[in-house]
This record gives C-alpha cells, structure tokens and sequence, in this order.
C-alpha cells in the first residue's frame, strides 16, 4: 500500500505532461466537432498521428504501434494527464482500442500495415460490427452469414448498433462461417470496406436524438477477400473476446474519468442553488463522491495486481460500478435541480469538442444517456451473471 | 369506503381511450416530437385539440353554472391519467386542470361565468403562472408584485415553466398586491414569453417575464387574499399531474411486459428470467401503489375531504416514485430497442418524467407527507 | 368510489365497538403474556368464546361458527375496530385463521364439532405443521410420510418453524401418503393429537431469542386414525392452499395494522429527536407513511372488487407491500435513532400483552424481527415470482 | 499508487486469520451470547484476550518507544477487519483503536509512555467516552464539563455508548475545561458506570454518569486544548470501526455464498436463479467498494496523508452502505435457516449492525463526504 508511484513514473507523467502543453492544438479548445464516433476532424488527425509518431498514443505498444513499451503505470499516468485536461486520445475510439488492436493481437503483417496502423495514425477510421438485432444480449447468437467461395467470402445478414459506420472507411464484422456446430465456434472476423457493393448503412438516432452515430448495416450478398480474415477461420470468437478484452486493466479509467467529469458538472450547476445544502441531496451526493473514489481505488488495486503478474478479475464488476455510478449521478443531480434539469445547460460550441458529454444536453437527457452504459457491452443483468458465474462460483441458471 | 371506479366512470375510461387510440396514436407524439425542431407542430395539436372540444372534453370538469358537464375530480384523473398514457399533447391539463381551477377557487361568480364559459366552448386556452424558480411552486416562494398606478396595474417579477404558456391564450398569473396574494388573468400576448426548449415535445414550458407589464385592474379575479384558493387549486394541479404521470408509467409498464414476452435471447422469452420478472413486479407494484393515492386524492377533492392536502402530496410522490422506477427499469429493460428515438418508449420516458419536476418534487412532496402525519393530519385511516 | 361506509356497516362498527366497550377484560391491560401463538391466558380463553358465543369472532361465519353471516364491508369494520385498540381476536391466530377455517372449509360434521369449535371457543389450541427441513420454498416438496396401514396412518418424519407446537393440543400436518405421483398430488392433511406416542417436539428461538416459538416437530411411527384425515385422499395440497387462502380478502388488513402500529411506534419514539426534523429521515419516513395508505386502500380496492363478486387477485401483492414496507420502516427508524435502537424500548409488562412488537425488542431486534414477514408463508422472491406469472402473464422459469 | 496488501500484510493477514479460527469460533460467540443472560461472560472473553495478549496483539499498533511493534494503520485495519470477520469480543477495538489513539494524540511523550506501556504489557485495557447521546460522536456537542476545585476537578455530565465502558480498566473522558476541549484519564472504578443489554453480547456498551465524580488534576492529560488531537483519534476510531463492520459484512457474504451453492429447491441449487445470484453480486460489489475505502482511509492515517479526514468519513459510510445491504439481503437469502438464534448469521448481522450506529451514522458521514468534495478537499485523485 503505497499512495503514490515509483519516481520514474512521475517523471513519464511529467515528459507526456510537457508533450501535451506543446503539442495539445489549439482547436482542441474549439467547436469544430466531430459528427459521429468515427469522423475526425482535420486537426484531431493531425493531434492523433503527433501522439503516435511520438509514442504517445498506445505506450504500452512498442514503439512502432504509436507506443514505447510503457509499463502499466505509466500508461495510467498518461490517461491519467489526458483526462485531467478532458482530452481523448482518439474521436474513433472503437477503431483504436477495439478494431485496431484487434488487427495488431491476431492480424497478419500485412493486415496490420494496410489498417491496423492507418486507423491508429487516423488515416483510416473503422467501425465495429457485433450486434444483431437477434444478437444483443445473446452476442454468440449471431446470425450474418459469410460463405466461403474460394477465395472470396460472400456476406449476407444485418448488424445493428454499429457506432459510426457511416463515416467509418472499415468495418470489423463478426460473420458465421459455420452454421452447423456450437453458436461460440464457427464465428469468424472479417475487415469489410464500406465502399464495398452491396453494403448498406442507414444511420439512426439515439434516444437523445443528437446527431446520429448508431447505423443499421445491411450486407446482401457482399464480397470479402479471403485476406481480409482476421485469426483463424471459425476462430472469431476468440478474437471478439480479445477485441473486447482490450487494454482490460485499462478500460475502467474511461468509466473512473467520465464518472469524475460528471461530478464536477454536478458540482458546477448546484453551485449557489438550495440543492447544495439540502441534506438529502448531500446524503446521495457523498455516495456518488464515494463511488467515484472506489472506482477509481479498485481500479489502480487491479493495475496493481497485474503488475505483480495476478489476474485482473474485475473487468465486469467495474464496469457495473462505472456504468450505475454514472446514471444514479445524473438522476441526483435531475431530482437535484428539478425543473431545471429540463433546461439544457451549455450550448452546442460553448465547451471544447471532447466535452460532448457536457454540451447541449438537459440534465434529464443526460441521464438518459446514461443507459448507453448500462446496456451496451452486455447489460447490467448480463455482468451480474458473470460476475456471481465466474468470480462467486454460482451454478450457471 | 367503496375504492374501485364507478360502473359509470369505467365507462368513461372506456369511451377516453377509445377517443385517445384513435386520435393521439403514438405517431402523432412522434410526429410533434420530430416537427418540434421546425417550430411548426401547431397545425397537428390544434386539430387533435378541435376534436377534444368538439367531444365536449373542456366541458367535462367544470361545473353546470358555467355550461359544464359538472364531471367530479374522479373522472378528471381517469381523463388526465388516460392522457399521459397515450403521451397526448394539447392544452388539456393546463386548461383544466390549472387555469380553470384557480378560477374555480378564486374569481367570483359572475368572474367565473365570464371566463370558463370561453373554456368550456373551446375559445379560450388558459394558463397558470405560478412558481418562480424554485420548482416548489410553493405560495410562500412568490415575489412576483402588482403595483398600481391609477386604474391600471404595473407587474414585476419572472415566472418560470409555465405549461403552455407560449401558446394559451390566457394566463392565470399569481403577484403579491397591497400585500395580499392575488391573481390576474392576462392575455398572454400581453406578456413578455420566452418559450424553453423542452425534453417532451408534446408538454411545453415557457418563461414569463412580467417586468414593467401594464394591465387594467379589473385584469384581478376574486376579492381578498387569494391564498387559501391557490393552495386549493395547487392540490388539484398537482393531482392532475400525478395522474399523467401514473398515466405514463403505466404505458411504460405495459410496452415492457409485452416486450418480455416476445423478446427472445437465449432461446426463451426474457421474461422468463427472474432479473426481469422481479423488476417488471417492482414496477407493477409501484404503479399499483400510486394509483391508489392518485385516486384516493381525487376522491379527497371531489369530496372536499380534509385529507385532501396530505393526499395530494401522497399522489404527487406516489407518483413520481413509480416515475422513477418505471424510467430506470423501463428502459434497462427494453434494451437497445428502448434507446432509440424511433421506438415509442421515449415518448412515455419523457412525459413521465417531466411530470416528476414539475408542481413539486417527490422529495418535497414526501416530507411533506411526513410533517403532516407526525401532527397527526393523517386521519384515522379512510 | 365513495371515502365512506353505507350506514349499516357503520351502524354494525358501533354494535360491536360497543360490544368491545362492554366485554374486554380488564387483564386486557395487564401483563398475563402468552408464552407462544399456541399458548392462551385463561382471561384471554374466555375473552375468546366470549367473542365466538355473541358472533363476533368470525362475523362472516353463520351463527353456530361464531359469526353472524356478515357481509365482507362489516367484517372488515370489525377487524378496524380490534386494530383501532390494538386487540387482536386469538393469541392461536393460526389455530382459528388456518386450522378451524380448514376444518370447517373441508371437514366433516363430526371433525368441525370434535376441532373447529373447540379451537375457535379457545378451548383447544391448534398448531399448522406444513414447513419442512428440504421443502422451505419449495412446499410441495415435502417428504413426511404417512402409510394409510387399514383404518390408520402410520406417520414418518419432520416438520420445522411449526409455531406454538410445543403448547398446542393438535396439529394440522400436511403428509406425503403417495410418493409414486406428481409432487402437488399425493399429499394429504392430518389432525394429530399432540400427546400421540411417537410425535416429539424441539422448540427454538428465532433470531431475536425471545421465549421461543418454533418447534422442530418429529413423527416416528405415530399412529393416526382415518377419521382424522381432513378432505379427500391425496387431496391435501387443495387443502393447503385453502387453508392459506383462508380468509384472504382480510390476510391484507393484519399487515396494515401492523404496519400502522409500527408507524405509530416509531413517531413516538422520534418524537422531540434531532431525527424528528431531520430531511433525509423525513424523506423516507413520508415515504412509509404512504406505503402505509396503498396498502390500506388497495386492501379496501379488494374488499369492494370482491363485494362486486370480482376476484381479488392482489393476495400476493399485498403481503409483498406490507411485509416490505415494515422492513423498511423498522430500518428506517433503526438509522434515524442511531445508537438508541441498540436500547431496548419499552420493558416487558410495560405494555399490553397484545402488543408483542413492542415490548422488550430494541429496534435493531424489532428491524431483525421482520424478516419473518419477508421469508415466512412465501418468501418476497417467491411472490414475485408468483405475480409475474400469475398477474403479469411472464411465462414460468 | 500501489494499491493493494504487500507480502508482508498478506502474511500478517494469514496469521490472524488462523490465530481467530483457531482462538474465536463461532462457538465462542455463541456461548457468549448465550451467557450474556446470566451475565458471566467474563471467563470466556478474559480468556480469549490472554491470549491475544501473549501473541503481543495490543503492542502490535503501538510505537516502539512504549513497547509497541510500530506497526502502521493499514496492518491495524487488517487485525480489526478479521475480528469483524469473526465476531470476536473483547477489549482490542476499544483498547487499541479508541483509547491508545486519543493518547497518542492528545498526552504529552511522557504520559504517553507511562499510559501506553500498561497497553502494550496488556495490563490495562481501556475506553473512549466521548458521545453523550446525539450518537454524532462530533467534539462540537461536548457538553461534559471539569470544574476546578482546589488541585482536584469536579466532572459533571453524561456519556452514552461508551465501548467496554463497564469492564475497561481505564477510560479517556473528553471533556471542556477553562473552555477548552480536554482529555482525562480516570480509573472505570471512580466513574458510575451503567451497562446497556446489547444486540451483540460480543459488543458492550455503558452509559458513564460523570455528575459529582472528583479526580486529582493529575488525571489531565497533554497540554492546552485538545481539539484537533481528539479528532485525529476520532478518524482512527471510525476507520477501525468501519473495518470491524467491513469484516462481518464479509462473513455475512461468505455464509451466504456458500449456502446458495448448497441448499437445494425445486431441484436446484437456489444459486442458479438469478434473484440469488443478484443479490450476491451487489453484496459482494458493496463490500469490494468498502474495502476499497477503508484501507485507502487506512493508508491516508499511515502516511497522514491530508485527505485523512475525506477518507475515513468515505470508509465509514462505505461500510455503512456494505452492512445496510449485507444485513438485509444476507438474512433475506437465508431463508429460515438463517432466521434462528441457533445459527451462526446472526452473529454476524449484529456486528455488522451494530459498527452503523457507532462513531456516527453513514448519512452523517456521507453528508460530510459531499461537504468537503465540494468545497474541493477532495484532492485531485490519489
């Protein structure tokens, strides 16, 4: 137990803290805004590649992923000062931590030349295609078909809730190559073009009704080389669990900083109002101050362990954490303002582009959004079963 | 005491949905919500509303004396809780069950006879401006003031969240005058009205400033301090909005217990799994429990019990704890269906929450509640 | 929707409030206490045929059962006005709410004469042996056995949480008498003599450790004779669920009025305490007080639905509601008192006898003492189980 | 930050566990439970403590320069956690978590080595009376007064929920003199002292009348006031507070996770049905967050790190929030079994219920956690 890091991960924290002041753009203070999760603008581009090019943008990667084979603690610290500034690495977040670190984990040389390092240095921006609207909860139950013709595959189904597919110049799909064993084997992933024929994107909107990132994608009889298969034929399920596995000891950090940003919003708008001295509103405040703490302890006990080679478990109770922590924050902070949580609060363009969470929202649309958190990337109910299956031994129902 | 709907009032509940399936489908809440962006949802509320006043609807609650059907406040909360059902959209529940009703306890006779005649014929829309930020929508809270000069008298203050304020005709207005509360009715094209972008499309809110308005002083209603009158009104308004909240939630309830039934992962229906189950039952009960004070309140008012006080804070409360819990649940349980813009839920999503921050939060109502049963205001059972 | 009673039910509210004025016993008052539910001072013996002589005791029964075939509005009066004074009608309440109401529901003439009367007279007292050690939720798994051996049974096992046994002088024990059929069918209900050779009995305290209550009940080859098996062969668990019905448009009114009295309780002792004006205590007691009205209205929703000869389907609601909504008041009150609820509040004797929840409990004992509402005669999962399948339409798990 | 147990604490951790298996079973805390009636307990719990005290336990936490190990807080909270873990009675918590810290902080070096030996020998054993009735345990409602009388002081005032009150050899009463806020220390014999019937036979309590109670000067300790080494010690006490009750909770879910694995209905383990399993993840959630909090309070006292106070209000709460959920759904999802005196749960339940009501209630805390986050004391992360 110790409360603070070795020196020379301060002084990582220091050097990428001084790269930052020279290098952060000065749009990054501006209203030029991405239009979906998958669409960067010009000079996040330039930001994102600068960050790679220097070895900033993935540090635990070697340096020709964009990284400098940073321990884990120093990859915190670095999230650490990005988050302090509420700055991301990416606006294609899927396609660095998902899609592209796919690609780098079970990809062939060429796959990861020809994409897997365009999407890091946003050149290439990519999307990922999982769910079904018969797959949600049920991923496995997948229903996509790619048929293997020589050496091309020709796809048919439809993916649902493929987050800025429609900016996205690539996809990385999840098709069923073989129908006729177990639903976990006989998946397979596969990179598709969006330019390829026969693929249809329609985008809709969310529940907030922003501008839409959500796409329905349809795929009537869409042909993929067979080089563009990612790991083994019918070994895609291990690759989406690795995909989704990703930077694991990191993606509690996500929730820990959005769950920070959030309280210090809910800080500011109480502010001066009778809700900031309303005992029932501090008894509920103290608890989401104190989950932002736990998160934020078990997060670093979980680097910890996995930098003394023990096994990081609790992905899935701190996603829960992370996920319910947020919506119960909001809806305090709804029945906090009352009628004024109708109101939106800080106009489109007022705040930096990366603060997307904290613009041109009423607080009651904020906490629908929420949702997003507990739903996506399995339920709240589908983490329970996990986590009582494989951490508390519980027999499977 | 006899505590289920009337053979008669079922038939209303009837005869209300049958009118509201017909003529407020969720495509019209969805068509609102979508043209809202455009400004230009007028022409689909104003015919959904001419059909409403052809059906007398306006009438329903008022009393005989002024040409109304004299339907009691059991038959309004079946009207307004089947509004809030079908997320309705319309001048109805501030017409009615706020405008008309501080006139009802405030303006005298001949006062009243002028005034909701035009409300019962459908001329006239009406709102109430009452609360001024707070969001206690409390008489104590308003600072608002009428000063006079000569025959006419000068406004200041801010009035906040006024339903329909932008687009009613009249507005019920509440100021402190030679020290009394009073109230106005005002054209509310006389008024300085900034409309605030909503978060249900179909339950719209407007800013009122009063500073520097001059109106005539026979825009005051009533004699004397309108005090008790408010309040009484207020208990009304605030069970009217209990019941579309009720209303909402049930809707809510009832596309999620569907959904479980026919939604299969896994190989089997979801409601198959206790985790849904058990929520599902939770929402039910809270539901359940809220239609019961709602309705004891209404019955509170129609009988002029003295109960009503502590059972209008009991349904608004009741109300927005089964809001509450039919949001949250209602929409972890729909899933990603559930968060979409083009399934119907967020449409009831947000009626029912709205319902929560307005005429007084749960956590207000509820202590409250709590203050008057400890005096021992909590009769000695119904 | 009417706030009041015709006038003939409130014309019978003042016979019998008059009735109460006239004939409760003085020791009403007094501290002669129960030494179990099956255990019944002599004044209270007498206070009880009293009550069943001039028709008071189950008013909805004809005459010759101690009633006076009143309507359901008059019963319902009658249970207020005992509430009201915080007298309930037998210190046996299983012996006359379950044990004679299943004799009379399913005896024969010579059964009702020989056990219902006697039980409702207070001259014997009954005890319901239903629970066993491997069949808690799962009643119908019950393994007790009794062999139909000529004009005889011959019973064989254990029964557990059978209150009162140990003072009671029958019991109504459910037996399995046919193992080769379905688990609901080949059941059967005995009336068995507590002083019969072979039957044992262990009583023990529950988790408050008050003078204990439940028994372990053990059969080792008691001999029963046919003539006291109540219903048909095997038809038992029909039995059971009547016997659990029993009653039922009333079983609501005894979870109000607990829940009122333990409202009325914990004002009391808020009374002149910080907690008294404390929000966040407020805010949730405001919130009880309200349980404390729906359950009390959609109770009286049931009587006037079955008035009107509509079936009242809330049974498993209502208990859900009452026995939540003590839980969380006697917490709530736990946490408002602080250190206090760890004090005892009124000495034993102090009060009257029929006010058991009160006396000689702290309220950390009186929060423990709840959870016999929430597990006992079906556990808050098992009736939501039930309303999801029964009232919702879910489809069984 | 490295945040988690070093190979030392967990060796130390295993240690203690097999000490308490072996030295407080279940048993112990039944037979104390049992005996409490005839109020003999003490053999027992006497017999228990001998031998903490030959493991040198009461030197463990205390500095060298008195005897003690010098161990820090956090393996402090490792020892008190596993005493929760085992309902263990006796006087550690009250001896080394209250009356040694308020020394620590408050008496002069030398009183410190003169009081804290007797300590570390296990000679003394020793109480904190500091709350008088508000169950805040706050300095700010002292209202226990020494009045000078020649070189003697006249004490007057009462104490409630003082821990080991009855039975602890010495007692630092927290007093205001001269208008200060000052420590005494005062043998429990010179003192009238009430013990109350507890919930957890393993955790007594007395109420100390000080009224008329004459002890010499000398019985003061350190110099000027007392204040802010009075509160230090207090976020000592919570933190081992918080940790006692961390530990049940544990047991409570470690019982319970075990029984859902065995105990068979409709032919299934009840840990195959998603209600069960539900409810043991948000027990086990609860308690993960509390651990989490408590030894993070625990490092903050071990390095005086200034986010001290922060901390131990967020590790009481945390554990406060932990029992109020592990009380619940632990009894809940043991069904009868759980239900009886007999069995082993409510052992556990107690302590655990009882840690809430000490040192101040988690809304107090939690409300004090919103305090200082907002006036920014909430540092910028670890």
């Amino acid at each position: 137990m110790r409360l603070s890091y070795p020196a020379e991960v301060e002084a990582t924290r220091a050097e990428f803290s001084a790269w930052l002041d020279a290098n952060l753009p000065p749009e990054s203070a501006t209203a030029i805004r991405p239009r979906s999760s998958a669409d960067i603008p010009r000079w996040a581009r330039d930001f994102q590649r600068a960050m790679f090019d220097s070895g900033w943008l993935a540090p635990g990667y070697p340096p020709e992923y964009g990284g400098r084979n940073a321990d884990i603690y120093e990859q915190a610290v670095c999230l650490e000062e990005l988050g302090r500034r509420r700055v991301t690495r990416s606006f294609n977040p899927q396609g660095l931590g998902i899609v592209s670190a796919s690609i780098i984990s079970f990809g062939t040389d060429e796959q990861k030349q020809k994409w897997a390092i365009p999407i890091m240095r946003a050149e290439k921006t990519a999307a990922l295609g999982m769910s079904e609207p018969g797959a949600g909860s049920d991923l496995a139950g997948l229903s996509t078909r790619a048929r293997l013709d020589g050496e091309q595959f020709v796809v048919n189904g439809q993916k649902v809730w493929t987050s800025g597919a429609h900016h996205a110049d690539v996809l990385l799909v999840f098709v069923r190559t073989d129908p006729d064993v177990g639903k976990h084997k006989g998946i397979s992933a596969l990179v598709i073009e969006t330019d390829t024929p026969g693929l249809k994107r329609r985008p809709f909107d969310d529940i907030i009704g922003r501008t839409p990132d959500f796409n329905e994608v349809f795929f009537d009889d869409v042909v993929v080389p067979r080089r563009n298969l990612i790991g083994e034929l019918n070994d895609g399920w291990r690759v989406c669990n690795g995909s989704l596995a990703h930077e694991r000891e990191m993606l509690w950090i996500m929730w820990s900083q959005g769950l920070d940003r959030m309280l210090a919003d809910t800080f500011t708008d109480l502010a001066g109002t009778p809700a900031a001295v309303d005992a029932v509103v501090l008894d509920k405040l103290g608890s989401s101050v104190m989950d932002a703490w736990a998160l934020r302890l078990l997060g670093h006990r979980q680097l910890t362990r996995s930098r003394r080679g023990l096994l990081a478990s609790e992905q899935s109770l701190l996603k829960l954490m992370g996920s319910e922590a947020q919506q119960r924050l909001a809806l305090l902070t709804v029945e906090a303002l009352g009628p004024a949580a109708l109101d939106r609060t800080v106009p489109d363009g007022a705040v930096s582009p990366f603060e997307s969470d904290r613009s041109a929202l009423s607080w009651s649309d904020r906490y629908l959004g929420t949702f997003a958190g507990t739903i996506s990337g399995g339920t709240s109910e589908i983490h329970r079963n996990i986590i009582a299956e494989r951490v508390l031994g519980q027999p499977r129902s | 005491m006899e505590f289920e709907l009337s053979e008669d009032q079922l038939e209303l509940q009837e005869a209300v949905r049958t009118v509201l399936g017909a003529e407020a489908p969720p495509s019209l809440a969805h068509a609102i919500s979508e043209a809202y962006e455009t400004l230009s949802v007028e022409t689909a509320v104003d015919r959904f509303w001419a059909t409403l006043v052809e059906l007398d609807w306006p009438a329903m609650a008022l009393p005989t004396q002024v040409g109304g059907l004299g339907y009691g406040w059991v038959e309004l909360a079946v009207v307004v809780e089947e509004l809030g059902r079908h997320a309705a959209p319309g001048p109805f529940v501030a017409t009615v069950t706020q405008y008309a009703q501080v006139l009802m306890e405030v303006a005298t006779p001949v006062e009243a006879k002028r005034l909701l005649t035009q409300v019962v014929t459908g001329e006239v829309t009406g709102a109430f401006a009452m609360d001024e930020g707070a969001g206690t929508w409390d008489t104590a809270d308003v600072a608002a003031t009428a000063r006079r000069d000569g025959d006419q008298l000068v406004l200041a203050g801010t009035k906040y969240h006024v339903l329909d304020g932008a687009t009613a005709e009249q507005m019920a207005v509440v100021v402190r005058l030679d020290g009394l509360l009073r109230v106005l009715v005002v054209p509310s094209s006389a008024l300085q009205v900034t409309e605030v972008e909503p978060i249900d499309a179909g339950v719209r809110h407007a800013t009122v400033s009063l500073d520097g308005v001059r109106v005539p002083s026979s825009a005051l209603v009533g004699s004397g301090d309108a005090q008790l009158g408010v309040q009484r009104a207020l208990e009304g308004s605030v069970v009217a909005v209990a019941a579309v909240t009720l209303g909402a939630c049930q809707r809510i309830f009832d596309i999620d217990n569907d959904y479980a039934k026919q939604r299969v992962q896994f190989g089997v229906p979801i409601g198959s799994f206790q985790a849904v189950k058990h929520k599902l039952v939770d929402m039910y009960r809270d539901i359940q429990r809220a239609r019961a004070l709602v309705y004891y309140a209404a019955s509170t008012l129609a009988e002029d019990h003295p109960n009503r006080t502590l059972a209008a804070s009991m349904a608004k409360a009741g109300a927005g704890e089964a809001q509450r819990r039919c949001v949250r649940d209602g929409l972890q349980l729909a899933g990603g269906i559930g968060y979409t813009r083009e399934n119907d839920l967020h449409l009831f999503l947000r009626r029912a929450m709205v319902g929560e921050l307005h005429f007084g939060s749960s956590s207000q109502h509820r202590r409250k509640v709590a203050r008057l049963a400890m005096a021992g205001a909590d009769g000695s059972g119904p």
